[in-house]
């Protein structure tokens, strides 16, 4: 069986700024894989080059055993690979449970609502239907007719990756997806996380919550200045001295004596 | 369509002869043809005066209702159609000719009597018998020009006109290519503009650069004063030939550089003819100011549908029509002078007019 | 009323045919590829119909006109596919005005700068109000459901539609074409409804005109480019009152609308509505973020 | 040859100078200010109106002055009463630029129809003796001193302001409130007050050459704004929205362009070649012919 | 200078976000806000800066009256909001966004150092001075939105959600910055969903639908048992 989704040296280059610059990652069917770097180390840049968005300066990538350079954005979508975005992008003007909408919506039917439509009403319904199910699954059920502005922000992400999942996706690629929420809602994400991974949908988690990462993943990547620099075992992985380094810091010359015990009541737990 | 709306808004006497009459004139009041469609408004509107002041159709009064066309011509023909909906007997209109293309057709189709003033092109009576045009075309009387030209020993010329105005374009194309030919000048450039350009540089440097002897400069109000400017900066010295557009004082802002400049017109205030006289003298009583040759052309066709008015015998459209036929096949005395009919189609003797110090002048 | 309707017959079948311009820029508003290239079709579906229509009959001219437009919006929409933005609207302008300055030139074709004039007056209210409600119908259906959410998409967000596995590229491209083939369907009806045509009909000002009706009526669904055209069509009409100072009023009058409908009569009138409803029905008050 | 040259020069300036306004309000404001030719024609009619009604007649210089201030003084009114409130509301959802772009519309007509209603004659202008200008001669080149006013003026008022855009903290500022409106209140920008003095500039810049282009024309015509307007906005494009010196770039490429149409094929190939040119250009640069960082990510 | 807060409400349309809370923050302390998704806690900073009007209430900094003023007046006055989602001009360079948050503060040698203690503050900045804003990571803008608040010299900030998206190292180094900039004599009034920063803050409180239902000294606050349930995640 092929695998989910294999990097192979990848580089994207940016004139001088190498943002990806050789990264070999290979995600197994099934698995929830954690990609943990420091800022700016490459990680969105790398779902970025997955999803077709940024061209590849070199090397392959391929998921589920089919390559993706040479096909457009909307085709990897298609074959479903699916993202949340770390910055949200929602539609404004649309409903939350239309946003969801749109992601189980077939855009290749761009005219059916003149020449079908029929069809178009019946797929109109099971979008809607599936964008129902979606927001349920991530907490939301009954802000559906709201606009995405009127949502705080970590019920914008929920939305972001309800959008996702509305599209039943084979390959989930979610880009700090509990960034901003409380410890409590983070739990709620990561049972949710763990619930898909149990139906048997891969993942792919950028996140920089240590904690919750080395929880839930089954493999943690570290990246830093576009290159990876572990891969293995999470927690065998975050005990390696060249990722306290250059991830979490030597925490015991970092600034004032306060923020020594909180730091360590939040991650310890 | 609904022709023939007979007298539905006019009122009635007791012996079925109404006691007015109703026109509606459609006049280019803004837009490009304004300079003319203003003073051809006045023009009209004194002509009415007269006409109920001076009781010339018995008991019966004629009543003007004035549109703007704005110089389009869409606009113009919906206007035109609506007027047709409406009560009115007949239709006056002034000037642009590129207008008067659009309506006429409207006209006939609904069977409504139409007088234009100025549009002077071909095809504006091609439509058929309700359509009659009160000024002679400027075509028929431009040789006044060429002879004068050919008398100052000119033998080249250059022709500089506008696209929008159907008139100028076939006064440049065919017109005078023609009395040219014939006269023996040689025509050296000739170019046209559009009349939205406000930079003609290019075009005034390459025309002064053939040095020609005069220019001929057909455009429509604004654009004859800047490209006249531009051609002396350009280095041209020569005197100007222009057309009925410089009539209404659009050379004044020119000053001393429009001095000199030529022709042919239909009416002067200083003209001889008798009933130019008493127009002139009952406009200025009335408005206080002198005619331009537009207020003169529109009187005209106010009067030409007076008589067309007097000689009807039912006073609905068909009335009218056939009425007009019987004064234009009589011809009349206007304000332009005498002015006889070539198939509902106005004919006159032009006159040569010059601007010398501010002012328009007749030549001779 | 039969009157009535005779009488403004023609203010009538502006209006229809207004709405038909205002379709044509709805459609590039609504879903942010903002091609004015109607303008342009306007003016090819009008010489097109113009021409045809006294040796063709006007039903076949204005079909030739259609398919003439559609073929060359297929041509204009791959050129400019790479284009966004008032970028995109610059080149269509620039296309809009060289279409104008085509029908200068080309005096044989179009008559130059005179245009064409006794064009057989063959529009009625039954035909062209026929030609606007299957315009209007298309333009509905494939803005509704899932269709009305991929222009919503592409408006706001390309990439994110990209992301979504929406064909951006096609959906722009049959948004330029749709618009072309609406525009030049009013194109087409217009100079049977007046009997000239001129070149200078179809240039900027057109665009400004179906920018306009759409502003006013709202670019949300077909129903502003109805309003917006009763709106244009009958103000001056109202105006005529003011006379020569019927452009300033009229003016202030575009200022006010923008102003204080944003989102056009349409959005208005769906504002007002929900207004009531929320007085009648009292919601209960949301319970912000109750999850 | 020469002289053709001399024209081009002369009237890509005049295109710079009109736009220089227009992609101002655009680049810093995001309004793309549609109301700019008729503002640019008040300049000029307004400044005809005040010798009318007071007959005092003064140098070109203080002329031009004047005429700047009236620019000035109706771009701040189109601001405060129109884009102001629209831009509050627009916050609330709704029609945003397209809805300024109409507006501006709709504004721009109003200057117009006073114009023609209050101008007295039917082709109105400058006395003699402002319009008189001495013409130069340099071989084939024939110049007005106005022209080689007008000439020195685009060249020098390009030059100023690309330099306070791009270097100075206003510049800064503006440019903020170009992307972020409301990101610069954060920092502190007064965004309206500057908006306010972004547009006095640029309609300063629209009545000053108003005055000129009137006086160089001999002639001031309640439309003459309006062919201008789409030129400039084809400039604008051509060079690269937001940038400058791409004003100044698409000003002249037009004018040598449509120079050499008119003097070397005919009138009529004047807009064709033009807009063929624009359409080119825009299809081959997607981004106009200066290209600016977007600063936007996949 | 002292920041008080008294009464602030904020509606939307008939929302109301945020209901009557009272806050203060003296100069040089670190108060902190916790609360879930959708508390009001960003709301409550919009309306203290300005960029919302409150619907009522009071806000004074060093007992100048600044309610309901606009927020570039509120700027100018010293309090100075970092905002949720960063808010980067992103055609203009990374340098220019940092002037630019420096347009309140008149001293150009000020500016200089400003800049020059950023640049130290976050290397990377310094490395990509010259690209445009835009193009950063979301944690280099996130420094970014930081530094730029530093530029402007201010009395007060307000810092809604600082630490989102920053790795772990870069939480450090900026929740370090903070207690730097607090020990200048500024007010910091800093929201936080997680209790990260609760660790250096000498007051905190909790918000729960729009009221403050916690508030005390952070040692205090840390040790309630509803903080430590829902923020601190020991329960897990
Ligand atoms: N389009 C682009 N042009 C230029 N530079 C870019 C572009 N996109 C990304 N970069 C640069 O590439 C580097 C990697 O960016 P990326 O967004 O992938 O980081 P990241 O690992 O996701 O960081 P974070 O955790 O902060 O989100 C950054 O330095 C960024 O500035
Ligand atoms: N512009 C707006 N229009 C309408 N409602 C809004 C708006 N902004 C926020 N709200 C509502 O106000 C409430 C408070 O939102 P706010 O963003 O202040 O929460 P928050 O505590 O900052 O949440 P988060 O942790 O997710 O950022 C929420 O119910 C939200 O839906
Ligand atoms: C005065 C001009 C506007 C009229 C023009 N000569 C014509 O007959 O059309
Ligand atoms: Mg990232
Ligand atoms: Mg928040």
């Amino acid at each position: 069986m092929n695998d989910a989704l294999v990097c192979e040296d990848v580089k994207v280059h940016f004139g001088g700024v190498k943002a990806v610059d050789g990264v070999s990652i290979t995600v197994a069917p099934g698995s929830l894989c954690g990609l943990v770097g420091p800022n700016g180390s490459g990680k969105t840049t790398l779902l970025n080059a997955v999803t077709g968005l940024v061209p590849l300066t070199a090397g392959r990538i391929t998921a589920h055993g089919e390559a993706v350079a040479g096909r457009t954005v909307p085709q990897i979508a298609r074959r479903g690979v699916r993202r949340t975005f770390q910055a949200i992008r929602l539609l404004s003007t649309l409903s939350v449970v239309e946003n969801v909408a749109l992601g189980a919506d077939d855009g290749r039917r761009l005219l059916d609502g003149l020449l079908r439509p029929g069809r178009s009403a019946r797929a109109d319904r099971v979008s809607r239907e599936l964008a129902r199910d979606a927001l349920e699954r991530v907490g939301l059920s009954g802000v559906g007719d709201r606009l995405p502005g009127e949502l705080p922000y970590g019920h914008q992400r929920r939305v972001e990756i309800a959008r996702a999942l509305a599209a039943r996706p084979r390959l989930l690629l979610l880009d700090e997806p509990v960034a901003g929420m409380s410890v409590e809602e983070r739990r709620e994400i990561a049972d949710l996380l763990l619930e898909l991974k149990a139906e048997g949908l891969t993942q792919l988690l950028v996140e920089h919550d240590l904690e919750l990462v080395t929880r839930i993943t089954d493999h943690l990547v570290v990246v830093d200045f576009g290159r990876v620099i572990a891969d293995g075992n999470p927690d065998e992985t975050v005990r390696n001295e060249d990722v306290r380094e250059a991830y979490l810091g030597r925490r015991h010359d970092a600034a004032g004596p306060r923020s020594h015990g909180a730091v360590r009541a939040a991650d310890s737990g | 369509g609904c022709g023939g709306g007979s007298s539905t808004g006019a009122a009635e006497e007791a012996g079925g002869r109404p006691t007015a009459v109703t026109a509606t004139m459609l006049a280019d009041l803004t837009g490009g043809a304004a300079f003319c469609g203003v003073a051809a408004r006045t023009g009209a509107e004194t002509a009415v005066k007269k006409i109920n002041e001076e009781r010339m159709l018995g008991e019966t009064t004629l009543e003007l209702a004035v549109e703007d066309t704005a110089t389009d011509p869409r606009q113009a023909a919906s206007l035109m159609s609506r007027v047709a909906g409406g009560d009115s007997q007949a239709v006056l209109f002034g000037c642009a000719s590129q207008v008067a293309q659009a309506i006429a057709p409207v006209a006939q189709d609904e069977g409504v009597p139409l007088v234009a003033m100025q549009s002077g092109s071909d095809g504006v009576l091609d439509a058929g018998e309700y359509l009659f045009r009160s000024t002679a075309p400027q075509a028929s009387y431009q040789d006044v020009v060429v002879d004068r030209l050919v008398e100052q020993g000119v033998r080249s010329a250059a022709v500089v006109y506008q696209a929008e105005n159907p008139t100028l374009v076939e006064l440049a194309e065919d017109t005078y290519p023609g009395l040219f030919a014939s006269a023996g000048i040689s025509i050296v450039a000739s170019e046209k503009f559009q009349g939205t350009g406000f930079d003609f540089a290019a075009l005034t440097s390459s025309v002064a650069g053939r040095s020609p002897d005069v220019v001929v400069m057909l455009g429509q109000g604004t654009p004859n004063v800047t490209v006249i400017t531009q051609l002396r900066q350009a280095g041209f010295t020569g005197p100007v030939v222009g057309s009925a557009s410089f009539s209404a004082d659009v050379l004044a802002p020119l000053g001393g550089q429009a001095n000199g400049a030529l022709w042919a017109s239909d009416f002067n205030v200083a003209g001889s003819a008798p009933s130019t006289q008493e127009f002139v003298s009952y406009f200025r009583s009335v408005n206080g100011s002198d005619p331009s040759q537009f207020a003169a052309q529109a009187w005209d066709a106010v009067m030409l549908l007076a008589a067309g008015i007097e000689a009807a015998e039912t006073l609905d459209r068909e009335g009218v029509r056939a009425g007009l036929e019987t004064a234009a096949a009589r011809g009349f005395d206007g304000a332009v002078g005498p002015v006889t009919f070539e198939d509902r189609d106005a004919r006159v003797g032009g006159v040569l007019v010059t601007w010398q110090d501010g002012r328009e002048q007749l030549v001779g | 009323m039969i009157e009535w309707f005779a009488s403004n017959e023609t203010l009538l079948l502006t209006a229809l045919a207004y709405h038909i311009v205002g379709l044509s820029f709805q459609v590039v508003l609504r879903s942010g590829v903002f091609s004015l290239a109607a303008a342009g079709f306007w003016g090819i579906g009008a010489y097109t119909s113009a021409l045809l229509s006294e040796p063709l009959g006007w039903a076949v001219a204005v079909v030739v006109a259609l398919a003439l437009a559609g073929a060359l919006a297929l041509g204009l929409a791959a050129v400019v596919a790479r284009l966004r933005g008032l970028y995109l609207g610059m080149a269509t302008i620039a296309f809009d005005l060289l279409v104008v300055s085509l029908a200068y030139g080309w005096d044989s074709l179009t008559g130059g700068a005179l245009g064409l004039f006794g064009i057989p007056r063959s529009a009625t209210l039954l035909s062209v109000g026929g030609l606007a409600v299957v315009a209007t119908f298309v333009v509905a259906m494939l803005q509704s459901r899932a269709g009305g959410r991929f222009v919503d998409a592409l408006r706001t967000d390309e990439t994110l539609a990209r992301s979504l596995g929406i064909e951006t590229g096609r959906l722009r491209a049959a948004t330029i074409v749709l618009s072309g083939v609406l525009g030049a369907l009013a194109g087409a009806v217009t100079p049977l409804i007046f009997g000239v045509l001129g070149p200078e009909e179809s240039g900027f000002p057109l665009v400004v005109l179906g920018l306009t009706i759409v502003v006013i009526g709202g670019s949300g669904s077909w129903v502003g480019p109805a309003i917006g055209a009763l709106v244009v069509t009958a103000l001056p009409e109202v105006l005529r009152g003011v006379d020569e100072w019927r452009d300033v009023v009229y003016g202030a009058l575009i200022v006010l609308m923008v102003i204080f409908a944003p989102s056009g009569l349409l959005g208005l009138a769906r504002s007002a509505r929900q207004g009531l409803r929320r007085r009648l029905v009292r919601a209960p008050a949301a319970e912000g973020a109750g999850r | 040859m020469l002289a053709q040259l001399t024209n081009a020069v002369v009237l890509g300036s005049l295109y710079l100078l009109f736009a220089l306004g227009l992609t101002l309000c655009w680049g810093v404001l995001d309004v793309l200010n549609l109301a700019h030719g008729s503002i640019f024609m008040f300049g000029a009619f307004g400044v005809y109106l005040v010798i009318r009604e007071s007959g005092v007649v003064l140098p070109l210089v203080l002329l031009t002055v004047l005429a700047s201030a009236i620019g000035a003084a109706l771009s701040v009114l189109l601001q405060v009463l129109v884009f102001r409130p629209l831009r509050r509301r627009a916050e609330a959802g709704g029609t945003g630029e397209l809805g300024v772009l109409i507006a501006s519309i709709g504004a721009g007509l109003i200057p117009v129809a006073v114009a023609m209603n209050l101008a007295d004659a039917e082709v109105v202008n400058l006395p003699g003796e402002v319009a008189q200008s001495t013409v130069h001669e340099l071989g084939p080149i024939r110049i007005t001193s106005l022209q080689v006013a007008i000439v020195v003026l685009a060249v020098g008022l390009t030059a100023a302001l690309a330099v306070w855009i791009a270097r100075t903290r206003t510049g800064r500022a503006l440019r903020t409130i170009a992307h972020q409106p409301h990101t610069a209140e954060l920092l502190g920008i007064p965004v309206a007050r500057l908006s306010a003095v972004t547009m006095a500039i640029s309609g300063a810049l629209a009545g000053g050459s108003g005055l000129l282009l009137a006086a160089n024309a001999n002639a001031i015509d309640p439309h003459m704004g309006d062919g201008l307007l789409l030129k400039a906005f084809a400039v604008i494009v051509l060079g690269g929205v937001g940038s400058i010196l791409g004003a100044a770039v698409g000003a002249f490429v037009l004018a040598f362009t449509e120079t050499f149409a008119v003097a070397y094929i005919s009138g009529e190939a004047r807009d064709i070649l033009a807009f063929g040119l624009i359409l080119a250009v825009l299809v081959l640069r997607p981004q106009g012919l200066v290209r600016r960082a977007s600063g936007q990510r996949a | 200078m002292m920041l008080r807060v008294r009464g602030l409400t904020v509606r939307y349309g008939r929302l109301t976000a945020v209901d009557g809370i009272d806050l203060d923050v003296a100069a040089g302390r670190i108060h902190v806000v916790l609360g879930a998704n959708g508390a009001g806690k960003s709301s409550a900073l919009r309306g203290v800066c300005g960029r919302v009007r409150p619907a009522a209430g009071t806000v004074e900094l060093g007992g100048r009256d600044l309610t309901g003023r606009p927020a570039w007046r509120a700027a100018r006055a010293g309090l100075v909001l970092v905002p949720e989602g960063r808010e980067i001009v992103a055609p203009l360079t990374v340098e220019e966004n940092l002037l630019v948050g420096a347009y309140a503060n008149r001293s150009a040698g000020h500016r200089r150092r400003t800049l020059d203690e950023v640049y130290t503050m976050f290397p990377v900045l310094a490395q990509r001075r010259g690209s445009p804003g835009g193009l950063l990571s979301g944690g280099e803008q996130q420094m970014l939105a930081f530094g730029r608040a530093l530029m402007a010299d201010p009395a007060a900030v307000l810092l809604d959600e600082p630490s989102m998206g920053l790795a772990p190292v870069m939480v450090e180094r900026v929740l370090g910055a903070v207690r730097g900039i607090a020990d200048r004599g500024i007010a910091v009034l800093m929201v936080e969903q997680n209790a990260t920063a609760l660790g250096l803050a000498d007051e905190a409180s909790v918000m729960e639908r729009g009221k403050l239902v916690l508030g005390g000294p952070a040692a205090d606050v840390v040790d309630d048992p509803r903080v430590t349930q829902a923020f601190l995640g020991v329960a897990s």
